[in-house]
């Protein structure tokens, strides 16, 4: 049993680092830190392609899809890494969710044809999953999609899609069968959203930020030929897709980045007698969440140890989800708390950190609630790993 | 011990909440909301037609001249309604400042002025170096023959860009802690104005060399009115955040018991109604300290005083973050969107726990004073 | 609104003040503190004679049967002072469980013969509801009483009986009817422990102590004259009962008094650069607890005040019972971290607080499981109050 | 990175757990813990026979050699057991500093007997005035020609009832941190046995003039080993905790699949399913930190060991308190009996959370080197 990297991985890091300093745009980076949302769309763009030119576009792919071929603890360090140069995020949808599933069950022209343009930042996907009546009970979703002829009709409403204001292609659960139980009858349907009858409005957040959106789809016709695999097996799917996008679930990289930033606030903000990095109530908060951190990194390690050895992702991705998330709601906490009065100002701008606390407080506000609720998680960790 | 209203407290109630309910239901705050100057002129004169505004006036110059718990009442009401005027600053801390400081004659020209809306007065006392000590104000009067000369920096004055009239805190030469009235469009008075999370704005204001009369000043040493008036503003706005914590709390209810999901409302989980258990909990200790505020705020024992304060706004900050955050996350999805009144309630729940003191500054405060016996 | 007693409740604090002074035992009062109970029935029974010769034997009980006529102010402060002052705890299962059933259910024989023998400690009466396969489901209990000429024969076991060991009575619900809703066919039956057929044993707890028993009925022959009220209706009396058990459910006056000892503790415990009394982090946490204590006791004269405007306490016992027995806990917890490793050491003794608190701690899980635990209570407070 | 265990470590493991469910069981244990010595010899030379005494006696003198993930294994299983013998004070912290501080004639006069269970030795090490500062002792040695004379006392020294060896630390004339080996039958040794909550027998270590023979003090300056002691045995403990945790958790999992109320398992309620929720992600942060504490404590960085180790104890402390109250509270009415093991794993915990430094003081220790960057 060990614990650590070896060296190998360790230079495999420093790798990352050099090339994050020298190849990430400064803007970028710049706009990344401080939660500055005025070019995401850009920003993503850009960054996909920097790595797509680097042939690291899609680091959890093989090598036959133009992966990178790296193993789970080289996603891991990349994944840190690049939430702590301040990068912005890869978009999930394309290269965590439909990508593998195109993979998994697509066939060999909807490989040819989605996959290169995931990584090289060309289709830039949305999810549609959830709908008005169906957040945390998806299987209850109502959209549906009617046979004619070579093409299906779809009709009805998708909610929550994220950063769907800048997409042109969705991948949809929806209903194409009747009776059974809720879960059958599903299908997944890829739709390209210049098609006539798909609306898209953004949705305007408690942070006064768009980024989800609420789509409808208006006698949507969509070739056959965009289904993937069977027809009403789209919940085999989904399941699929739940457990892969659920990979270094935990966000360890990004807490990692956030703890730091709160570090950084309490050294320069005055305490009771010291700076509220040396308070001893402040610093004894500060403290506790590192712990619960350096606990979760190593849970996370463990499971993708267990998990390149073994299988598949299991239930345990729900511990990292809900630990993960109430890590960093937490150390978001700590932010404003440190901050005090100041951090109820959201504009203009006071310095790099004290808008984007706040903002960040309300935002992240979603991270127990969206990809399956907390509460969600808790059921299947009792129901899934305790056999309850 | 009495846990009940007089006839007049409960009229006084019901008068808020009615107009609450008829003139300020939460599609009509949104537009005021959205509007250039953040809040409505017309909805405060139709609270001075209510006399609301006459509440902290005293009787010898028209107003109801009413104490705490008729404050805690109307603020519960206008917390439910998450009013976007400036209450608590003008009707109730400003107010008292000049009745409790001004002369006859200052009261007379201020006092039926803000009873009847026209001036909006507001307290511009905390200053980016005041720390703890709330009589720390590095702000200097200066006479210069028949006028003071104000020079200082005021932060975070909330509303004071709806205000025209401030009331400034300030050393005098002879470092008497002093305060002037000071209307906002006096040359050498700049405010910057700040966006807030709650949707509300706030200043910071910089006076260099303004420029007042002799009569600016109200009162000689001004140190005992200004604790009276800022304790009487706190237990206000504790009365504020009890309102909303109660609407935030009972929306919530309502949500759980409409919003269904794999075929049952959601308010039928058990972890949801113990989530909501846990919340009520919280909201009858808020309660139980917003009266406790209101009862202790004028208060002689200033000691006693202080503890209650302290006390009553650590825990009430506390519940209000705790039934903010549940209320959201109950709401699911729904609760992070801009539509909802929920997310309002959060966002005015989280002002109120760094308003007049964070609920770290006064847990600090009652912590210090604890005695073993 | 007035959160302040007046100044003839003020008098009467000062006049009990004065009784306690002079009339509780030093000895029981040493031993009370020191939470030694080697003399406990001896202890309990003296101060209720004590307290009876002086007419506040049953405090919350009508003038008619032997109380002094309190308002519920009044009753309230006798509670406070009493644990203030160290005073044994009286014996609820007959003042404030039984008595109050006799008094409503019972019939004028029945109350001669019982009520004052409670009143002067003549009788010690213990609770027989929960059984094995019924705790916090109450209405599955089994033990049967059968008819047999004017007398019930009753067979079962009853656990969790508290003080049982030095009981001479015990009320029991017993099944006397079958079908129907499992609360149906619930009766209400007093029988003398001295009758053959029943069998008392302790239970020894995680403390070492035995406060609770096990009784078990083999064929006991109980007088119909013993049944409360009607037949198959005991459900009824006992759904009154827990209401009535609930008055001054928060505990406030023994909360009170522990946190007084959490402060001395603390006075003379040293911490990182003062005593923890002054320790920014421990004091910060002995704020914490007396301010949801302030709270509280807010709370508990609220619903005080409302419950002699209109009328029984209603669900609201639950908020105080939970929130009380949670407070309880907490200061309990904060006495043995403020001890730190000596907490461990449990005999012999070391000082006066050192054992005890360590045993307080063990003995004070039971608050949030016996009657009624803390989950069920949030159940009531769920479905009764807010009605979901 | 490798979370596997070789195929001795596992070999280890199941011998270890073999013992404890052949020869262990929870009533064979509480028929020790009501014994008048309160452990158990038999036992002891069954540990010995396994070899499991032998794992940190170094292989030059027949013992295993092992390092502390062996030692964390057996830890784990014998914590899941309840073991009331003094495993990680004599055979990991005693056997260390004998080990690592002995002259070779030392470490072959007192190892194998170790080794053999004929000899239980403890460190006497804190003392009532230690404080913070582990290398702060006030216990004195001072040579008197042939012999050393020992003057001090020493709180708290778990087992040590059980012991025929005490480890001595001690400052010399000179000022150096010394340790002496002490048998507990040389005169001028007196022991104050005490209870503890978890039915163990502590003792305060009275040292009156005890005279042992020069030979007695093991090595030169004893600090360094006495730390990688120290932090040996808190990782020990902390496994010990971690297989107690495990087991505290798997039995309240049992129960409430067991258990039924209102027609149905306990387990089936969704507010105690999301409680065992919660203290499955408890119950996995301990033993991440007890991995940490295993892969830390013999690491030559000092300041980075202390703090991995104040991480470790200060989180599974808390780990330890969450999944010991909620397992009695699951539990209900037969969790605080005396007559179920789950009351023991409970209490067994709290004494994790204050030996070798409380919860508070690890998470003061961590918070104190936290820096900015």
């Amino acid at each position: 049993m060990n614990l650590n990297f070896d060296s190998q991985q360790l230079a495999f890091r420093d790798e990352l680092r050099a090339f994050l300093r020298d190849h990430l745009p400064a803007d970028i980076r710049t706009r990344m830190r401080d939660g500055d949302h005025s070019h995401i769309r850009e920003d993503i763009s850009d960054w996909q392609k920097i790595l797509h030119r680097q042939g690291w576009g899609a680091p959890a792919w093989p090598k036959e899809f133009g992966g990178p071929g790296w193993s789970k603890p080289q996603q891991y360090i990349f994944d840190v890494e690049c939430a702590l140069a301040d990068a912005p995020e890869q978009l999930a949808f394309g290269l965590k969710m439909v990508g593998p599933v195109i993979m998994r069950y697509g066939n060999a022209e909807q490989q040819q044809r989605f996959l290169p343009r995931i990584v090289a930042a060309d289709d830039w996907w949305c999810q549609g999953y959830s709908e008005p009546g169906s957040g945390s009970d998806l299987a209850s979703l109502r959209t549906r999609a009617e046979r004619a002829g070579n093409d299906y009709i779809v009709n009805g409403q998708k909610v929550w899609n994220t950063l769907g204001q800048f997409a042109n292609w969705i991948f949809c659960l929806v209903r194409t069968g009747n009776g059974g139980k809720p879960q059958q009858g599903i299908s997944f349907l890829l739709i390209d959203m210049r098609t006539p009858g798909v609306k898209v409005q953004p949705t305007r957040l408690l942070d006064g930020g768009f980024e989800v959106n609420e789509i409808w789809f208006e006698n949507v016709r969509v070739p056959m030929g965009n289904l993937i695999g069977e027809e009403n097996r789209g919940w085999t799917y989904a399941k699929f897709l739940l457990g892969h996008e659920r990979s270094n679930v935990a966000g360890i990289g990004a807490i990692k980045r956030e703890l730091l930033r709160l570090k950084q606030i309490a050294a320069r903000t005055q305490g009771e007698t010291a700076s509220l990095l040396h308070d001893p109530i402040f610093a004894t908060r500060i403290a506790q969440v590192e712990i619960e951190l350096r606990a979760l990194e190593i849970i996370s390690l463990r499971a993708m140890f267990e998990a390149e050895r073994n299988s598949a992702p299991g239930p345990e991705a729900s511990i990292l989800k809900t630990r993960g998330t109430e890590i960093r709601q937490r150390i978001s906490e700590l932010q404003i708390d440190a901050l005090g009065e100041a951090a109820l100002t959201i504009a203009p701008r006071i310095d790099d950190d004290t808008p984007r606390a706040m903002l960040d407080y309300l935002n992240l506000r979603k991270l127990s609630i969206f990809g399956g609720s907390n509460e969600i998680q808790r059921n299947i960790i009792a129901q899934r790993i305790l056999g309850l | 011990m009495d846990f009940s209203y007089t006839d007049e407290q409960q009229m006084l109630l019901d008068t808020a909440r009615r107009f609450v309910g008829e003139r300020y239901p939460f599609e009509y705050r949104q537009r005021v909301r959205d509007s250039a100057e953040g809040w409505s002129r017309e909805t405060w004169l139709r609270l001075a037609d209510l006399g609301l505004l006459a509440l902290n006036v005293p009787e010898s110059e028209g107003g109801l001249g009413a104490g705490p718990i008729e404050t805690m009442l109307v603020c519960n009401a206008l917390g439910e309604g998450l009013l976007l005027e400036p209450y608590v600053g003008s009707a109730v801390v400003a107010t008292s400042v000049i009745a409790e400081l001004g002369s006859p004659h200052q009261r007379q020209r201020w006092l039926p002025h803000l009873a009847s809306g026209e001036v909006v007065a507001l307290l511009a006392h905390d200053e980016p170096d005041s720390g703890d000590d709330f009589a720390r104000v590095q702000t200097r009067a200066r006479r210069e023959g028949e006028h003071w000369r104000l020079d200082g920096r005021k932060s975070q004055v909330y509303h004071a860009p709806a205000a025209n009239l401030l009331l400034v805190s300030a050393r005098t030469e002879d470092d008497v802690l002093a305060v002037f009235a000071v209307p906002t469009n006096v040359p050498g008075v700049h405010l910057a104005a700040q966006k807030t999370v709650d949707d509300q704005c706030a200043a910071n204001v910089h006076l260099d060399g303004a420029q007042v009369e002799a009569d600016a000043r109200l009162g000689a040493d001004a140190q005992g009115a200004l604790r009276n008036a800022l304790d009487a503003g706190l237990a206000a706005l504790c009365a504020d955040a009890f309102g909303a914590m109660d609407k935030a709390f009972a929306t919530t209810v309502d949500y759980c018991r409409s919003r269904t999901q794999f075929g049952a409302p959601i308010g039928t989980f058990q972890s949801l109604q113990h989530r909501m258990a846990d919340m009520l909990m919280r909201l009858e200790e808020a309660r139980a300290m917003s009266y406790l505020a209101a009862s202790a705020c004028s208060h002689s024992d200033l000691a006693e005083r202080r503890a209650a304060l302290a006390a009553a706004k650590a825990l009430m900050g506390q519940c209000a973050r705790h039934i903010g955050q549940q209320a959201i996350q109950l709401h699911g999805g729904m609760g992070m969107t801009d539509e909802l009144a929920i997310s309002h309630y959060f966002k005015r729940l989280i002002a109120f726990e760094f308003r007049n003191g964070s609920t770290d500054q006064h847990l600090r405060d009652y912590r210090k004073q604890l005695r073993a016996a």
